[in-house]
């Protein structure tokens, strides 16, 4: 929670509390091995300290491999343990569940702004219900940023030039910080916010009331204005023998390139495909694309994302 | 001339010379046959081969000392190791990030 | 075997004039300026470093005042964020990189080869200019308004956004690299082939050792930093496009470049403080060193496993799932050989003869903060635990830990117990001995709280932080005046011994080593004539001490 | 250690050439070609760190690259080829030269070796000219009404980074080669000391090597490549 002191952040994310729980196992090796050292450290001071000036030991120490094999052992068997441990749940951390609500997430200098699929925009504060995961696309307009919510455990940075993802599942009603963790100029300090975590009806509710006056238009419809705007539905009609690839069912299905190779098109292949359209030519078209760098925002390349994937269709 | 030190004959430098311009002339006409995936590997090879035998003979390499060989070959390794690392992010972001 | 007794010896010349050493065997600046002496290369450095650190410490104090308080009460933001920077460049490139190595190390190696000299000493002289050029353009990019892009120059915002003096720092860094290559180079061939007679690989002193595996990473790593600034300089100045996302260009890939270099600059940093631990252990226990065998290995497994494990900076920035496991996976084997040598360190104590003096007490606080620094490294390699600490005060207080509880700590170890060699001179033991002791406490009380921090989620470089986090902040910033003290009263004493201090014997330790075979300080061409060495290193079991001059009864 | 006193052989008397920290005229050889060596292996990996960013966008924009590469001129890209593998030879004939003792020959070989090495840097400059007249330097004025205008910019930025700081060693190695012919025309050369003149080679032949992978990288990926 924001503002009471305590030693130990909040755990209010389902991850929070298996991150914790390495945390204090690898913790308890930490201080076994920092006060076993100490402590032999210090008894040897005390016992083996020089009495006379001129005092030399005469025996000879010669080693011991049964000692060296068991101090290069154990601790290797104990790091291997912290590793498949931890390798576990940030494999878990990298997977969001299919049935995530979806959330894009943009860094800028120096501000978070989000928007949710329905269409509600929000910044610096990103209202989710509780008990529900959460996916978000996080993409950056200038330099590197990284979303961190120390409360759930998380962090991933929003890097120009491609979309990353995270997901949580918020446990526990409440407000929770939101940093920038990358360092990112000027105002990098200033980049906070919070989550704010409701009860699934107050979420609705609040997702339903949006500003006044301006009702919300989901993502997916803004990448449709976006798109018939830009004229794309020109070439990407869907029709045989168009100039474009069919955008239907296109997103998660396996695109044949030019250049003999495959690629599964999730959001950055088509986010690439969107900015530098040559550079994974789908095999059997021209390289006519025009190129849209610099000409769309990260919002705008993440609601035609949005709305390519709303297409409905068989892309196989 | 010190004991350390070989000299190699006029005759193998000028031998090693000849072959490295045969293998230029190869490298560049095999560019413009289409082998697919295969140009790369040639044009590479060939690059190594020629990088090698001016190692070994120009600058007497396969007369020096066993270290010598391990500064020759380790710095490679390293800059293997830097390569083979980064590209396998690379190689695999789209399959499991 | 060993059967010259080893004196504790009578100052040289005492009472009479000193014979000719390498500090009085010629006056003047000119004399010291071209000098090609790596004993008078080595206090040039000194000198050099000593500044820079103190530039640092400046930079760090007044970082830790304005956290004193939640607000941004003593600095604007752009302020706070050039201090944090310069910190990091003048403490990384300008004090830890070069500070065992290019002191102590150009000191000590050829005296420990049994050498005249380095290898290549003009070569020696150009480095210690080249860091000198390197550190006047960090020093320009502060004087004319500083740089404000963290010591890490992370893309897009060094290259496109920053407005602030990112070049002439670069350039500094760039070129001080390449006196670091030099030094590297110069230790490698000097340990390769100025070995003396008898003098074979496992009979160097571990110091040796270290600083064998410190250059291989000097020489193998530091080129592709100097060449990624070089990139990050040119796509800055000239628009060309190396990580720029906007032609498809992947800022991620900088952080693959810089940290292939700069995680295993932290080996450049501590490896060399592992070297300078080993001999002091050793002689303040008058024991040879248990395990030598695998403190060697582990000093090459070191310096080469430090090469494959860069990645674990990187967890949280969209890297591969896959790449991720493997520097993960990686990282935790660089653990062991750390492990191997704190335990070899403490087994060697076992029925040693444990000298409290000064040095042994940075030695031993080294040992135990090393311990912290290196098993908090843990949390950060395991990629669970990394994605929440990951760019938090814990990753601050970790490496602080290993670069500043260990490599200074041992630095200061190690200046102390060879001061008597360098300058001549002994130092005053009791204020040695509560300057380490304060700079073992101050130390604790600035960094442990920072683990806390960084748990309990408080970001990086941050000025201005919401107040849960202020309680642990004031907690440190009470132990870094504390460390701040510790820090200053050597610079007092050691200034003070240089002139007025007990005359040094040559070996006031009763420490084997060749170093100490020859008078303090050493005559220019270090030794009479070339040692020839018959025994292994340490071999205090068959140390014979004759009484030192101040037991002797007089009349 | 503890005899350490005791000599193995006083060099008081230092032979010429043998520099003061060094044994004998074997010690110090061996020290300066190992030397090289490891400042080589250094290089290795500078030219190594921008080589890594060529092989990673290489295999992201194989086709940009191919259709850039194309843009470069392979005839003078091969006469500099064969012009630096002549350099190397005869760089390889100096060094024999000073180890027979042909101080004139030495003198020759090194000479044309700077010539070798002018001519090539000659044709660089013609070659970055033509790219300028052509809006091919990244930056502001880049201009590629091809395909894949934005990957071409990278390709175009490694071609310059790549063989600008190549063109730098060399401009580096006619320096030496200079003092060196200074040198060998003053007879400080012989059969018993050719120290620079072997280490230069050293360092001659390794630039050589950079641009024997240069050369295919950059001339020749895309030649088979028709779109």
């Amino acid at each position: 929670m924001i503002g009471k002191f305590s030693l130990i952040p909040p755990s209010a994310s389902t991850i929070a509390s298996d991150v914790d729980t390495l945390f204090w196992f690898i913790s308890a090796v930490t201080v076994f091995f920092s006060l076993l050292i100490a402590g032999t450290i210090i008894v040897f001071m005390v016992r083996f300290r020089r009495r006379r000036e001129d005092e030399v030991p005469r025996h000879e120490d010669h080693g011991s491999y049964a000692l060296e094999i068991a101090w290069t052992v154990i601790p290797f068997a104990l790091t291997m343990v912290m590793f498949f441990w931890g390798a576990s749940i940030y494999a878990n951390m990298k997977r969001p569940p299919d049935d995530a609500l979806h959330i894009n997430v943009v860094g800028k200098q120096w501000m978070w702004k989000a928007q949710h699929m329905e269409g509600r925009r929000e910044i610096n504060e990103i209202h989710v219900p509780v008990g529900r995961p959460i996916r978000l696309s996080i993409a950056s307009e200038d330099v590197i940023h990284s979303f961190y919510v120390p409360a759930f455990r998380i962090k991933q940075d929003a890097v120009p030039g491609r979309i990353n993802q995270a997901w949580f599942e918020a446990t526990t009603p409440g407000e929770y910080h939101l940093f920038c963790a990358e360092y990112c100029g000027t105002i990098h300090a200033g980049m906070i916010g919070k989550i704010v975590a409701m009860e699934p009806a107050a979420f609705q509710q609040w997702l339903a009331g949006g500003t006044p006056g301006a009702p919300a238009v989901p993502v997916a419809e803004l990448g449709r204005q976006q798109f018939e705007q830009r004229g794309c539905q020109t070439c990407h009609s869907g029709q045989p023998g168009a100039l474009g690839p069919a955008l239907g069912g296109l997103h998660g299905a396996s695109v044949p390139l030019a250049d003999g190779t495959t690629v599964i098109a999730d959001d950055n292949y088509l986010r690439e495909s969107i900015l530098n359209p040559h550079a994974k030519l789908v095999a059997g078209y021209s390289p006519i694309m025009p190129v849209y760098q610099g000409l769309l925002s990260e919002e705008q390349v993440m609601q035609l994302i949005a709305y390519i994937k709303s297409l409905p269709g068989d892309h196989s | 001339m010190l004991k350390s030190e070989h000299m190699v004959g006029v005759g193998t430098y000028l031998t090693i010379f000849f072959a490295l311009m045969v293998l230029t002339a190869i490298t560049t006409a095999v560019a413009y046959v289409d082998l697919g995936v295969l140009n790369v590997v040639i044009m590479l090879a060939i690059a190594v081969t020629k990088a090698t035998m001016v190692v070994l003979w120009f600058m007497h390499l396969k007369f020096a000392t066993r270290l010598t060989w391990l500064w020759a070959f380790g710095s490679v390794v390293f800059f293997a190791i830097l390569v083979v690392i980064t590209l396998s992010d690379y190689l695999t972001r789209a399959v499991l990030s | 075997m060993s059967a010259a007794p080893i004196p504790h010896g009578e100052p040289a010349g005492a009472g009479a004039a000193r014979p000719t050493n390498y500090l009085n065997a010629d006056y003047g600046v000119r004399s010291w300026l071209l000098t090609v002496d790596h004993k008078r290369i080595a206090v040039l450095y000194l000198v050099s470093i000593t500044l820079f650190f103190l530039l640092g410490a400046a930079y760090a104090g007044a970082i830790r005042l304005e956290l004193l308080t939640p607000r941004g009460d003593v600095f604007g933001d752009d302020t706070y964020n050039k201090m944090f920077t310069m910190h990091g460049i003048a403490m990384v490139f300008f004090f830890l990189i070069p500070s065992i190595p290019a002191t102590l190390g150009n000191f000590l190696v050829p005296m420990m080869v049994g050498a005249r000299d380095l290898a290549f000493p003009r070569i020696n002289l150009l480095s210690w200019y080249l860091y000198m050029i390197g550190g006047l353009f960090a020093l320009g990019a502060m004087v004319i308004g500083g740089v404000d892009t963290g010591w890490t120059f992370y893309t897009p915002f060094s290259t496109a956004y920053a407005t602030t003096n990112v070049i002439p720092a670069a350039i500094g860094i760039f070129i001080a690299g390449f006196s670091s290559i030099l030094t590297g180079l110069n230790f490698i061939v000097t340990i390769h082939t100025m070995r003396a007679p008898g003098l074979t690989w496992f009979r160097m002193p571990l110091f040796l050792w270290a600083h064998y595996a410190t250059s291989l990473i000097m020489i193998l790593g530091t080129p592709v930093v100097a060449v990624t600034i070089l990139l990050v300089g040119l796509e800055r100045m000239f628009g060309l496009g190396f990580f720029d996302p906007r032609l498809g260009g992947d800022p991620v890939l900088f952080q693959h470049l810089f940290w292939f270099y700069s995680h295993p600059a932290v080996y450049i940093m501590i490896l060399p403080a592992q070297g300078v631990v080993s001999e002091l252990v050793c002689a303040f226990s008058r024991k040879r060193v248990f395990g030598y065998a695998f403190i060697c290995a582990s000093s090459l497994l070191i310096a080469v496993l430090g090469f494959l494990v860069w990645g674990h900076h990187m967890f949280t920035t969209g890297q591969s799932v896959y790449a991720g496991m493997i520097f993960s996976f990686l990282s935790m084997f660089v653990a062991i050989p750390s492990a191997v040598k704190v335990f070899n360190w403490t087994a060697t104590l076992y029925r040693g003869s444990i000298a409290w003096t000064a040095p042994m007490l940075y030695a031993l606080g080294f040992i135990g903060l090393f311990t912290v620094g290196g098993l908090t490294g843990l949390f950060l390699s395991t990629l669970g635990t990394d994605v929440h600490l990951h760019d938090t005060y814990f990753v601050v207080a970790h490496f602080h830990y290993v670069m500043v509880g260990g490599a200074v700590m041992a630095y200061l170890g190690g200046l102390h117990y060879w001061w008597p060699k360098i300058s001549g001179r002994l130092y005053p033991e009791a204020p040695a001995k509560i300057s380490a002791a304060l700079v073992f406490l101050g130390f604790n009380l600035t960094f442990f709280p920072q683990f806390v921090l960084g748990y309990m989620g408080m970001p990086r470089r941050y000025h201005v932080y919401v107040d849960e986090f202020q309680v642990l902040n004031v907690l440190s910033t009470a132990g870094a005046t504390i460390l701040g003290v510790g820090y200053i009263l050597p610079l007092f004493y050691l200034i003070w011994s240089f002139r007025y201090g007990e005359l040094a014997p040559p070996n006031p330790w009763g420490a084997t080593g060749l170093e100490w075979q020859t008078p303090s300080p050493p005559p220019t061409e270090n030794f009479v004539r070339t040692p020839v060495v018959t025994t292994d290193a340490y071999d205090y079991p068959h140390l014979e001490l004759l009484p030192s001059p101040k037991e002797v009864p007089v009349g | 250690m503890a005899e350490a006193l005791a000599s193995a052989h006083a060099p008081d008397v230092h032979v010429l050439h043998v520099a003061h920290q060094f044994d004998d005229a074997e010690q110090q050889w061996t020290a300066s070609t190992l030397g090289m060596w490891v400042f080589l292996a250094q290089e290795v990996l500078f030219f190594g760190g921008i080589f890594a960013v060529y092989v990673i966008y290489r295999t992201l924009y194989p086709d940009a690259f191919a259709v850039a590469s194309n843009h470069l001129d392979v005839a003078l890209g091969t006469f500099n080829t064969a012009v630096l593998i002549g350099s190397s030879l005869t760089m390889a004939l100096a060094v024999h030269a000073s180890q027979v003792g042909h101080r004139r020959a030495l003198v020759g070989w090194i000479l044309m070796t700077m010539l070798l090495g002018s001519v090539f840097l000659g044709v660089k400059v013609y070659e970055y000219a033509h790219k300028w007249h052509e809006h091919l330097v990244p930056g502001p004025w880049f201009q590629w009404h091809g395909e894949y205008p934005k990957q071409v910019e990278i390709f175009y930025s490694l071609y310059f980074g790549m063989t600008g700081l190549h063109a730098l060693h060399m401009v580096v190695g006619l320096g030496i080669m200079t003092w060196l012919v200074v040198a060998a025309r003053a007879g400080r050369f012989g059969p018993d000391y050719h120290n620079p003149v072997e280490i230069t080679g050293l360092y001659w032949h390794f630039v050589d090597i950079v641009w024997i992978f240069l050369f295919p990288l950059l001339y020749l990926i895309g030649r088979h490549w028709h779109p």
